[in-house]
């Protein structure tokens, strides 16, 4: 049985309603699940969108092929319409769900402030939960790719992302990457069409080592899950550290996913390390830092580290206070731009952004800077990549920063201290860093 | 049964001579149900699934192998848990396991000649049947609810194995290299070549699993069920009985995950976790169990609901799943093929009384 | 490895324990009695988790919230063994599976509908928010540690006299052992079911509102536990307190000490003392022989 | 007492007897079951074992069957092989064949079914394959069925017999074989129980016309039927066999009489 004509009448009532409340409210843009509706408020004509209706000719064809199929496929091929199809696969369920909220808020924004159109084409969003699974990753992004998105914009985990490599790598689907800092996306699996807006996690854990060995310290600690994420966090901060006379005493990897870190406190406690990296992430950063401070480790060993205080200081309260981390951006960076974003989210959002906000935030720009570029015309691939490359990000929050050859942001890497629940700005403590990128083709 | 041409002869000479009683409606609908349960349904599936792999695009193709594959998966799981009542908790192991086997046995990166995939999938298969049969001797000494506990322990030591030692490339999954070669003549891509293959397979598993209810391996296999204790005072040995059954299943998961590890050549630990398996046994359950096309109904429907619910709620499809397990669990415990199969309102209301007792304790 | 390092990790590993002891403890009785697989247990643990951080933001205070929680997680248990379980004890286990299966998706679906899917912390309560300093090279002991602990082992004592002093305690035993001879003695089973159900679930959700402090709350938390807590119970024995009680502690410190020792298998370690147990000796590793 | 049991121990015993047991006890925790028992059966020879309610009739059966292990010294011996600790399904295809009190068959088969697994079981211990003597196998499953009158319901699925019918299926696997597959040994639990007054008259004769080429050993609380049926019985109380020999002497044994006849009750 064909969908097609079902899914034409359910999904348009909902529709109405957010048509007729003058504008496509927040809710409706995020339950997403009715794809044909613009999520901008401003250039939703009536007309386009009724004429957007299925042709029956084409629910003929396709309902022949499907005729013994036993599954039913809700096959949605509809008359080319002059909307650009942007595809979204981030996480709404499971640990990472949050992360995947302030992206497509962050993203959303940024749009919204340059009128609601990409190259002068409405956008029709296509979300579809990544529930941070790697293994349906593939088949989810595919299913992207059916839909006819020839831009898709994910993942949070970096399993996902390998996942959406396999389909995406050497076609000529654009992929943005907002936040997943897996090296291999910009390293040996790297493409023409593959960019990421966030940070390798080389690219973060690399200054840490650098300031930490400047700052005089000899002998560190390093510590995170045993997952690619960790490792390469891990093995960033090392080469930083060792490239000015450091050295690890151990390296503590712990088994994924862990609840209790109070059994390695004990261990810390022991070793003779002046200090400690470590790289966590959402719920287990959370109990790291507070079990930290409650085994009353912070004035012994201090803790130094990456991601550990992202969007997380609200839940860690006073156990973070002080904590330095690096990271390509600060709550109070000192950039105009920073403070017209921050007070244009909040205005919007009522919650103040964090780090994933401005990755959204910037991949919405990026989108915006190269439809426009190309005059909306996405599907000249070359061109359209190029204009991306062209991306100089002079009215990012983060600071200016641009593409690097394996189309990996190039940007400035600053010391930031946990202080009244915002990562306050110390110092820029490396600038223009760019990954190495090993293995990649463009570069 | 096994010992079906005497009965048959038997059963035509006395439907003949007994009136329209009791007996005489059993028969007819045993006769039923047994071409219900024989291949014959395969003549209206496979034409058309194999039409489609000219007309249909490739991402649809995938997702009709992804059911596919699933399919296979419950037919095992029906022999074992339907027939056997060896409730397993722990099959997503054995696929996991052909899957990383087929993935870390996988050759070059372009296209594999068609015979040393097939070959690979079949290793990959054998493999997960030894890790069966080896964890199988131990795992069938337990009986009922404890050995759904063992088996659920099976299913994580094999998925916290690929995801903490390197080898398997922890967390983060591995690729798979190997893919079909375009076969020209028939026009096919590769992609497609691959999509006949799971065809083929599925073919085969509904004639291997049609065989084994018929043969008498599958009688013992359901007797041991209903009176173990008759059955080994009889003069025959259970455990080689269940542990042969549980070997096989093993192995066709293991072939199953092979398939699955070339849908998008992409492998990952997740596919070992238990909530995979107790989707498996929600298709048996929801199907219809001991019935050789209640797992496949169930894999439809499935797999099926939850592309849509996934497609259409993005937020909170798993309310979808969720209901519908409760919803069979507490009115279809013998599945949707047992109800269809009784449809009829004289029959929807006595078995609406009797539902207190249902026949299947 | 010093003397005291081993020391401090096996009390880490005893307070795990415990903790895993109330959710377990729990499992056991509802599988031993009502022959009930209830995966949604873990549920309990989370609802129990985020009541915590919910209530204690509504009311301001931890003590406060207490209370409030738990009658609410005996309530939402009451309801469910009133609407879907009472019409399963006799059904196969391949039906509760498939029951509470559909439960766990619909009760993480309902939590991320009452609440989000962020991640929350929540301070000790007052009066134990400090920790004891150990010594040089040992981390400071947070004192709720302590409490947890203390409190866990006082309600495993108040479980073993409910089981073994109390008229309760001998009508749920002897369920255990054989149900239909429980009905002949004339013992309300029905009743008895229900009152085991909440009882397991409020204890579920206990465990997850004392373990708040320490690990916070976020989506998934119930996954996390329910798996172990299956473990716990087939060592120990379905069914039996005691078993499981033992059976917590001692699968507590391995867990422990395996992530610390030898990483790469802690996870894989757990399972296969699950499953070598199971083989070994079915009816729990520290049953009686009967 | 009779020339075979007092050679019963040697190694010279007149002829090897079917079934052989010596000094089989069993405790349960403090309890003790049975306190080395003997028992042997004679060929040709219906052999009662009578005793009151908990006297450790059944468990004595589920050791010779091989559903339970003797303690430390308890032997038994099939036709001269020793089969102490053999599993059942070994026993059984030394031609073991037994009922169960409770009567446990294959429920969602037929009645012929069950009747061709019970003597393709016993079969496929000559080497027999699965799948050769079939009409062998089939002829004897149909004769089984007509001895115990339910030929004309081959089909039916055992599900639906009454209590009474499935006692008789019990009765008629117990019994049935091919020229080669003849249960020598037949183990009896309660054949009786619970059968109405003709299947009892029916069963009974059953029993009596299989009684040769057989060694038959049978539990039974209808001690009309023990009286007429069995040559020889052994009485055990309180788990041990207390007498053991023809009717005429356990009849006249005293301690029989004062544990388990009634006053007056023995005189018939």
């Amino acid at each position: 049985m064909n969908y097609d004509s079902l899914k034409g009448s359910v999904s348009s009532k909902p529709v109405r309603q957010a048509f007729s409340s003058g504008g496509v409210s927040r809710q409706a843009f995020l339950s997403g699940g009715v794809s044909r509706q613009a999520f901008l408020s401003g250039g939703v004509s009536r007309q386009a969108f009724l004429s957007g209706g299925v042709s029956r000719r084409r629910i003929l064809k396709t309902g022949a092929a499907f005729a013994g199929a036993a599954l039913a496929a809700p096959y949605v091929r509809r008359a080319e319409a002059a909307r650009l199809k942007v595809g979204v696969l981030l996480p709404n369920s499971g640990v990472l769900a949050f992360l995947g909220t302030k992206i497509t808020q962050g993203m959303e924004l940024a749009i919204n402030q340059s009128g609601g159109l990409l190259g002068g084409r409405e956008v029709e969003w296509i979300r579809l939960d990544s529930e941070t699974d790697p293994a349906k990753a593939p088949e989810r992004t595919a299913r992207l790719v059916r839909r006819g998105c020839d831009i898709v914009v994910g993942p949070v985990h970096s399993g996902v992302l390998l996942g959406m490599l396999r389909v995406l790598g050497g076609t000529n689907t654009t992929l943005l990457i907002p936040n997943a800092g897996a090296g291999a996306a910009t390293g040996e699996h790297c493409g023409e069409n593959i960019f990421r807006t966030s940070f390798s996690n080389w690219q973060a854990a690399w200054p840490m080592g650098r300031f930490l060995a400047q700052r005089g310290l000899r002998r560190v600690t390093t510590m995170s899950w045993n997952y690619a994420a960790g490792t390469e966090s891990v093995q960033g901060f090392t080469e930083g550290f060792a490239s000015l006379g450091g050295e690890i005493s151990e390296g503590i990897l712990a088994p994924y996913p862990a609840a209790d870190f109070h059994s390695y406190m004990t261990k810390l406690a022991a070793s003779d390390a002046e200090a400690i990296y470590a790289f966590f992430s959402g719920a287990s950063a959370v109990q790291f830092v507070k079990q930290y401070h409650e085994a009353g480790l912070r004035d012994r060993l201090p803790l130094y580290g990456v991601f550990l205080t992202e969007g997380t200081l609200e839940a860690q309260g006073v156990a973070a206070e002080g904590l330095e981390t690096t990271m390509h951006y600060a709550d109070d960076l000192p950039f105009e731009a920073n403070r017209a974003f921050r007070s244009a989210y909040r205005e919007a959002y009522g919650v103040d952004p964090d780090v994933f906000s401005v990755q959204g935030y910037d991949t919405g720009a990026l989108l915006v800077h190269a439809a426009q570029a190309v005059g909306g015309d996405t599907d000249d691939k070359p061109a359209f990549h190029a204009a991306l490359r062209s991306f100089r990000g002079v009215s990012s929050p983060r600071g200016a920063w641009h593409f690097s050859r394996a189309q990996n942001p190039v940007q400035d890497f600053y010391l930031r201290r946990a202080a009244g629940g915002q990562n306050r700005y110390i110092e820029t403590i490396a600038q223009d860093v760019t990954d190495p990128a090993q293995g990649c083709t463009l570069v | 049964m096994f010992l079906r041409s005497a009965t048959r002869r038997n059963s035509v000479r006395q439907a003949a001579a007994s009136d329209a009683s009791h007996e005489s409606f059993t028969r007819l609908r045993n006769l039923a149900s047994r071409w219900r349960d024989g291949p014959a349904p395969l003549v209206f599936l496979l034409p058309p699934l194999l039409v489609a792999t000219w007309f249909v695009p490739d991402y649809d193709l995938q997702r009709l192998a992804k059911f596919l594959i699933f399919a296979i998966l419950a037919m095992g799981l029906d022999f074992l848990a339907g027939r056997g009542h060896l409730v397993s908790l722990g099959q997503a192991g054995f696929f996991a396991i052909g899957a990383y086997s087929f993935a870390l046995l996988a050759g070059t990166c372009d296209g594999e000649p068609l015979l040393s995939l097939l070959l690979g999938m079949l290793v990959a298969g054998l493999i997960a049947g030894g890790f069966a049969c080896l964890a199988g001797v131990p795992a069938l000494r337990t009986r009922g609810v404890y050995f759904l506990m063992v088996t659920l322990a099976l299913g994580q030591m094999v998925f916290y194995a690929l995801h903490d030692i390197p080898l398997f490339g922890g967390s983060d999954g591995i690729f798979v290299c190997a893919s079909p070669r375009a076969i020209e003549v028939l026009s096919l891509s590769g992609s497609r070549v691959y999509y006949l293959m799971t065809v083929a397979s599925f073919g085969f598993a509904v004639l291997l699993f049609w065989c084994l209810r018929r043969s008498f391996f599958g009688t013992l296999l359901g007797a041991s069920a209903t009176a173990e204790v008759r059955l080994a005072a009889l003069g025959y040995a259970v455990l080689p009985i269940r542990l042969a059954a549980f070997t096989l299943v093993g192995a066709v998961a293991g072939y199953a995950g092979a398939l699955e590890a070339m849908r998008f050549r992409f492998v990952n630990p997740e596919l070992a976790t238990w909530h995979l398996s107790g989707l498996l046994l929600v298709m048996v359950i929801l199907g219809g169990r001991n019935r050789l096309w209640g797992a496949v109904l169930g894999a439809a429907l499935v797999i099926g609901l939850e592309d849509l619910l996934v497609y259409w709620f993005p937020d909170h499809w798993q309310i979808g799943i969720g209901v519908l397990a409760v919803v069979v669990a507490l009115f279809l415990p013998n599945g949707v093929l047992f109800f269809a199969r009784r449809l009829s309102f004289r029959r929807l209301g006595v078995w609406l009384v009797r539902q207190k007792e249902s026949p299947l304790r | 490895m010093s003397f005291e390092f081993l020391l401090l990790q096996v009390l880490n590993g005893l307070h795990h324990g415990l903790l895993l002891f109330l959710v377990a403890g729990g499992l056991s009785l509802i599988f031993g009695l009502l022959g009930v697989v209830n995966l949604a247990h873990g549920s309990f643990y989370m609802f129990g988790a985020w009541l915590a951080w919910w209530a204690s933001g509504v009311f301001g205070s931890y003590w406060l919230a207490l209370p409030v929680l738990l009658v609410l997680v005996a309530l939402g248990a009451f309801g469910l063994e009133r609407a879907l379980f009472r019409y399963i004890y006799d059904k196969p286990h391949l039906v509760h599976v498939l029951l509470t299966y559909g439960l766990v998706l619909l009760l993480d679906e309902a939590r991320s509908l009452l609440w989000d899917d962020d991640v929350h912390g929540l301070e000790a309560p007052p009066p134990f928010a400090r920790s004891l300093e150990l010594g040089e090279d040992l981390p400071d002991y947070p004192v709720w540690r302590l409490v947890v602990s203390g409190f866990c082992l006082l309600l495993a004592l108040g479980l073993w006299w409910l089981s073994s002093r109390t008229r309760f305690g001998a009508a749920v035993r002897a369920g255990v052992e054989r149900r239909e001879m429980a009905e002949g003695l004339g013992i309300d089973t029905p009743r008895l079911f229900l009152l085991v159900f909440v009882l397991g679930a409020t204890l579920a959700g206990l465990a997850g509102a004392l373990a708040t402090p320490i690990a916070s709350v976020y989506p998934g938390l119930d996954a996390q536990v329910l798996i172990l807590s299956f473990v716990v119970v087939v060592v120990g024995g379905i069914g039996s307190l005691s078993g499981a009680f033992f059976a917590a502690l001692v699968i507590g410190v391995a867990d422990t000490l395996a992530r610390d020792l030898v990483p790469a298998f802690a996870g894989v370690a757990v399972y296969l003392l699950m499953f070598a147990a199971l083989v070994w000796r079915p009816e729990g590793v520290l049953a009686k022989r009967n | 007492m009779t020339l075979g049991t007092e050679f019963a121990g040697t190694e010279f015993a007149s002829e090897v007897l079917p079934l052989r047991a010596e000094g089989l006890t069993r405790r349960f925790g403090r309890f003790t079951a049975l306190r080395s028992v003997s028992v042997s059966l004679r060929q040709n020879e219906i052999h009662g074992l009578i005793g009151p309610n908990g006297a450790g009739k059944t468990t004595l059966l589920r050791l010779l069957g091989g559903q339970d292990q003797p303690e430390r010294g308890g032997e038994i011996w099939l036709s001269g092989q020793r089969v102490t600790h053999r599993a059942a399904w070994k026993r059984a295809r030394l031609g073991l064949g037994r009922s169960f009190q409770r009567a446990r068959l294959f429920t969602d088969m037929t009645i012929a079914d069950n009747l061709v697994l019970a003597i393709r079981g016993r079969s496929f211990a000559r080497g027999g394959n699965y799948t050769s003597g079939g009409a062998q196998i089939r002829q004897a499953a149909e004769r089984a069925m007509a001895e115990v009158s339910l030929a004309e319901r081959s089909n039916e699925l055992v599900r639906n017999l009454s209590h009474g019918e499935r006692r008789l299926v019990e009765l008629a696997m117990a019994f049935a074989g091919t020229a080669d597959s003849e249960s020598r040994v037949v183990l009896l639990d309660e054949p009786l129980a619970g059968l109405g007054a003709g299947e009892t008259v029916q069963a009974t004769e059953v029993i009596r016309r299989n009684k040769n080429g057989r060694a038959v050993l049978m539990i039974e609380h209808d001690l009309d039927a023990v009286f007429e049926l069995a040559d020889r019985i052994t009485v055990l109380i309180a788990g041990e066999a207390v007498v053991e020999g023809t009717r005429e002497e356990v009849l006249r044994d005293p301690r029989v009489r004062a544990a388990y006849l009634p006053a007056g009750g023995a005189d018939r």
